[in-house]
């Protein structure tokens, strides 16, 4: 299939920036100067940097503490986060979240939250309220197969397909929640047939690819936003790193080394670097390098908050 | 307020002065909705949301499924969006299965996103009370609420109030558990006809009358309120003045209202509508006892028996503080030398017919 | 298919004392004797007294507040429901639960629970007691259609499916919780289908059939027993009185008295009462008036609690 | 217990305790069983679970699904039933997943089934603290419990009382709501080897040493009661002297021990692991109020800001109470007319290092 190489380019670029940022972060971690817990995205990156490709910036995310992907993706900036991750007043909550709480208003990025499966209603009443208020928004749920076993995911399931809601639901699973598998945790793999009995379209894409991400996504969010109601996707990727903090872990002995083979053989950062001329990638690796390098000295150079920020936001005006 | 009659005030129930809250802010503000199990039956909560549904239609009045949890992270997440939900529950022992959203995302998403989101919801409840309610129906769990910064919390005790409280917590841009109770839906008072917000954090103090200061302090939470000014009229009878404060407003808190009656009487006997231990009745005497110029204060605490609530009526009396129980603790405060005293059965009776309509 | 009439004998001989007894609390209801709501099970007792039948005394079972018919089939005493209603010292909790919390430890009858869709997980929780204690007992789960909403719900399937639980779980399905139909709950009726996604074998049985829910449940007992895992029931039944309190309430509004009319049809009391001789059904039935005369005669004569019970069983030594 | 060194007391750290007591009550009885997210992962709860499953077998130690909810229900079922389950939870927090099935069923059932069944049941959970645990992952939520009768609040401070109280905890008839402490883990003290059960409802009282009565009391929760222990060492350079006191169970509480240290005193600092308001700072402090013979007592709270828990350090080292700000506010209160005091920087270092081994 021939790719509009615009998109190779926004989505590779997409991907490089979150890859980059977050080997970033790695290294910087035993440097302390990262005042919060590091959940990493490297090895799937692809979800949220396909599906916010697709959105508007009007249209509405929310995801979780291994949110940093769709913090960017959705167009919140590496300054925020870096500042952020640094606890420093400039941070995208002021440093009161941390990294697992990015947040951007005005990318409509809802937040991220740290207890498992609580974004998931919370995007649903998002929906519930863009088709309150006909403004034509999307929302995108962003979570892991670990929070698919909240009972809370079955009544958001069940609610937005009741109320015809205008959402689409992004599990991302990796087949682990921390080191537990599926298999001590799931007595079925057969998810997408589950959400399919509340009459919600699913999507299955077990093979961590982002085009077949974006054309699936696509073709949802214009269902979506024409009024088809929730639709589902269910998108296998594989977490290279330990689930928190800048390492790798197979030698923990949970999950071997050549499980994870196969997928880094479907590498997104390398399989749509090869689509591109070099000239071009090397330009696009150039402004991500630049944009980091920019954001961390944004970060090391801001501020911490000021002490009377401990008493703000406790209540709105 | 004395005022009010020509104001347009006239008799309302309470269940009335929601229902008709409610409808105001409707009108007003095309982004407030009412959404939560059984709110468009005929039944509508007790009379509370009945004929809603008919004036807003279904898109705004709605039932749901039986999901207390995803329903309240829809309400926040519809509140995070630009509306303004009014959830509601016809049992506060049903915000058990709604705490997580409650005390994890909606008391700190203000918090934890440094204001980049505002969370103005309400979430009703009512407590339940007799005629075997029992262990699951039948609890008030404020303190479980204003332990958590970010949540305010409002027990409003006659008709007046409960309209100019749900106006204002329809109206606050935080979330507000609104607390209710069973046996006040039929009380009534002078209620404007006209939509008025009362402020958060003014409590009420029913002076003993003729501007004279009280013997003794009752403070009642929620319905304990309508017992501690029945327990007031017995009292009376014993030559013992009581003011009685009803806070309101849990959190925010006047308890200025609360220091400067203590001051005055040295005597405060605190009646909650709820267990006794880490709960709003500890927290008043706390906060008497933390202030030095309070030092000279007595206190006593009373709530529900520290037991679940038992179904049989032979034993739920036992359960709750009643004008007589109330009456007699604050004499026993009051007049520690005083000869024993209980109140007369058939007052004690009478009291109950006792009206307390304001004005406020 | 030729029935054993013993096995008639039985359910009916249960059917009616559960539709009797209950007519019978209707009747006294506006006495204002009974100190507590009641939730009639009239139109509906065929579930529990079909399961009931199947399993034996050491079989576990765990219900709602709508659980007469439970609390009776299973073998807990009319004197104790009734003594119960009355608030008296004799009742099956000593006054202290009501009709909502029937329990009976003598008849491994777990209890009844008021909050919808709690009693799922604890009935699970009993069923992995079983497993784990080798005790050959089997675990049957009574609930309501609004109980499948809860999200407490699919987690309790999921666990016990994936531990292989001896469990039964039985969905009574009026059409109504409260007075909110299914439609204004439910996003689409595919509920067994759903349950099947977790690997468990459902069965429907749409037209109150005692003898079809006794054939099927005594199949799924015996596969349970021997280690098969959870199965589910979808049962359908109709309720013939209001939600709570002792009237018919179609003139409410919700529901028309038509849609009763084929269930009334199907009422299962008076199908097994055709299928018995007359002499012998009227033994039966004088049976059960003298049980619920004795037993209303009892509860009357009860004692209520001393108060000294109040303070009793917050605490298990 | 000056005799535990020779009972085979040896150093033990808090987290090698609960394993301990963990083993020797799964090894005595077999209906103990030990479930919950991650309990059977390489890394055990940081340690507290760490090879129970190859001791003991998957079936008795198993993680379970993202199902908080059904877990709780599955763990009170199973209690009912003849076993002794230990559901453990890696942060406090996450039990307002299972408020429901703890409030409304564990707390409950023995009660409204009029004793018909028990429901014997640990609920081990973990306050978080500091590198970025924020919002959702530092809450210390015990009043919650401590609020509703039927349930057991259980906060040990130090590795000898971790595994005594532990130990109790699994052999109790009643859900306990076993509270642990993220930075008490890798704290040590003189732990015997053979199995031992700490009564409920003995609190511990640190005496400022050579049988004198103190200046003033500090009351801790927890983690607190640390800090208050490094306040005293740090008053002592302002030549106060403090009794310390840690309840170990909040539910049932030795509220004689605290008023017997208070009447001591006069003077009381209550230090709690949680916000103020209605918490079990201010159920102490209401006891305290009550009691007519402890009038003279003047009482100070401190606790959590009354905020959401920032991440950043910068904010968060304001949020918590530690020994500078504790020996600052005892101070203040002991003496009042004293010449201004603030603790020695250097010696607040060096109090981080201080160990408390006991003997307790
Ligand atoms: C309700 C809740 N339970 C447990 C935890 C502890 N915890 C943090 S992340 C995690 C795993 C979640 O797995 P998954 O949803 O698959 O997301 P992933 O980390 O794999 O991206 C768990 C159990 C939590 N944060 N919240
Ligand atoms: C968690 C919870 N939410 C709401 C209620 C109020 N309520 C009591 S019964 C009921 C309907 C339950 O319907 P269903 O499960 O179908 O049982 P049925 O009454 O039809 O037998 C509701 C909503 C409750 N008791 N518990
Ligand atoms: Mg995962
Ligand atoms: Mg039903």
């Amino acid at each position: 299939m021939i790719r509009n190489s615009d998109l190779v380019e926004r989505l590779y670029r997409g991907l490089r920036l979150v890859r980059r940022a977050e080997e970033r972060v790695a290294e910087i971690y035993p440097s302390d100067k990262i005042k919060s817990p590091v959940h990493l995205s490297i090895g799937q990156e692809a979800a949220s940097v396909a599906v916010c490709d697709v959105l508007g910036p009007d249209d509405i995310v929310g995801g979780t503490y291994r949110g940093h992907a769709l913090y960017l993706a959705k167009g919140g900036t590496l300054r925020g986060m870096l500042a952020e991750m640094y606890g420093k007043a400039t941070g995208a909550a002021g440093g009161k979240g941390g990294s697992m709480h990015l947040v951007s208003a005005e990318h409509n990025v809802l937040g991220a939250t740290a207890v498992v499966g609580t974004n998931i209603p919370i995007a649903v009443g998002a929906a519930l309220s863009a088709k309150m208020r006909r403004s034509g928004q999307v929302v995108a749920c962003f979570f892991g197969d670990g929070a698919s076993e909240e009972g809370v995911f079955a009544e958001s399931l069940n609610f937005a397909a009741l109320k015809n809601l205008p959402i689409l639901f992004v599990c991302e699973n990796n087949f682990y929640a921390i080191h537990e598998p599926l298999d001590k945790r799931w007595a079925t793999r057969r998810l997408c047939e589950r959400v399919a009995t509340y009459g919600i379209p699913t999507h299955l894409i077990d093979n961590d690819d982002v085009l077949a991400m974006h054309d699936a996504s696509k073709a949802a969010v214009e269902r979506i936003r024409a009024g088809g109601g929730p639709e589902f996707i269910e998108y296998h990727a594989y977490r290279l790193r330990e689930h928190v903090g800048p390492n790798e872990d197979f030698s923990a002995g949970y999950r071997t080394d050549t499980e994870a083979e196969p997928w880094r053989a479907l590498d997104q950062v390398t399989v749509l670097a090869a689509m591109l001329d070099d000239k071009r990638r090397a330009e696009i690796d150039a402004d991500v390098e630049a944009e980091i390098a920019e954001a961390e000295k944004f970060a090391e150079e801001s501020q911490p908050p000021a002490l009377e920020e401990l008493h703000r936001h406790v209540y709105a005006d | 307020m004395s005022t009010q009659t020509e104001q347009g005030g006239r008799i309302l129930t309470y269940v009335d002065a929601i229902r008709e809250a409610l409808t105001q802010e409707m009108e007003a503000d095309e982004s407030v909705f009412v959404f939560g199990l059984d709110v468009d039956d005929h039944k509508g909560i007790q009379g509370s949301t009945k004929g809603l549904v008919e004036k807003f239609g279904p898109e705004r009045v709605f039932t749901t499924p039986l999901s207390e949890d995803a329903m309240t992270g829809a309400a926040i997440g519809a509140a995070m969006t630009g509306m303004r939900p009014v959830h509601v529950h016809i049992r506060m022992d049903f915000l058990m299965l709604a705490m997580n959203q409650l005390v994890n995302m909606a008391a700190k998403t203000h918090y934890m996103y440094a204001g980049a989101y505002k969370v103005p919801m309400v979430v009703r409840s009512m407590i339940g009370k007799s005629w075997g309610q029992g262990a699951q129906h039948s609890q008030g769990l404020h303190s479980m609420f204003a332990h958590v910064p970010g949540l305010k919390v409002v027990a409003p005790a006659n008709a007046y109030d409960v309209k100019g409280c749900l106006i204002s917590a329809i109206r606050d841009n935080n979330p507000v558990i609104f607390m209710e109770h069973r046996l006040l839906y039929f009380t009534d008072a002078y209620v404007p006809e006209q939509s008025y917000a009362l402020p958060f954090g003014k409590a009420r103090t029913h002076g003993p009358g003729d501007g004279k200061g009280g013997d003794v302090t009752l403070v009642g939470v929620s319905n304990m309120v309508m017992e501690c000014l029945r327990a007031r009229e017995l009292l009376a009878d014993a030559g013992v003045a009581a003011e009685v404060i009803d806070p309101v407003t849990l959190v925010p808190l006047d308890f200025e209202s609360i220091a400067a009656s203590a001051k005055r009487t040295g005597k405060v006997v605190i009646v909650d509508n709820a267990w006794l231990n880490c709960g709003f009745s500890a927290e008043i005497a706390a906060r008497i006892a933390e202030r030095d110029d309070l030092r000279h204060v007595r206190i006593r605490r009373m709530g529900y028996a520290p037991t679940t609530c038992p179904t049989t009526p032979w034993l739920e009396k036992e359960f709750y503080p009643n004008p007589v129980t109330i009456a007699g603790e604050a004499y026993a405060l009051a007049r520690p030398d005083g000869a024993k005293w209980t109140p007369d059965p058939k007052h004690a009776e009478l009291a109950y017919q006792a009206k307390f309509r304001g004005p406020f």
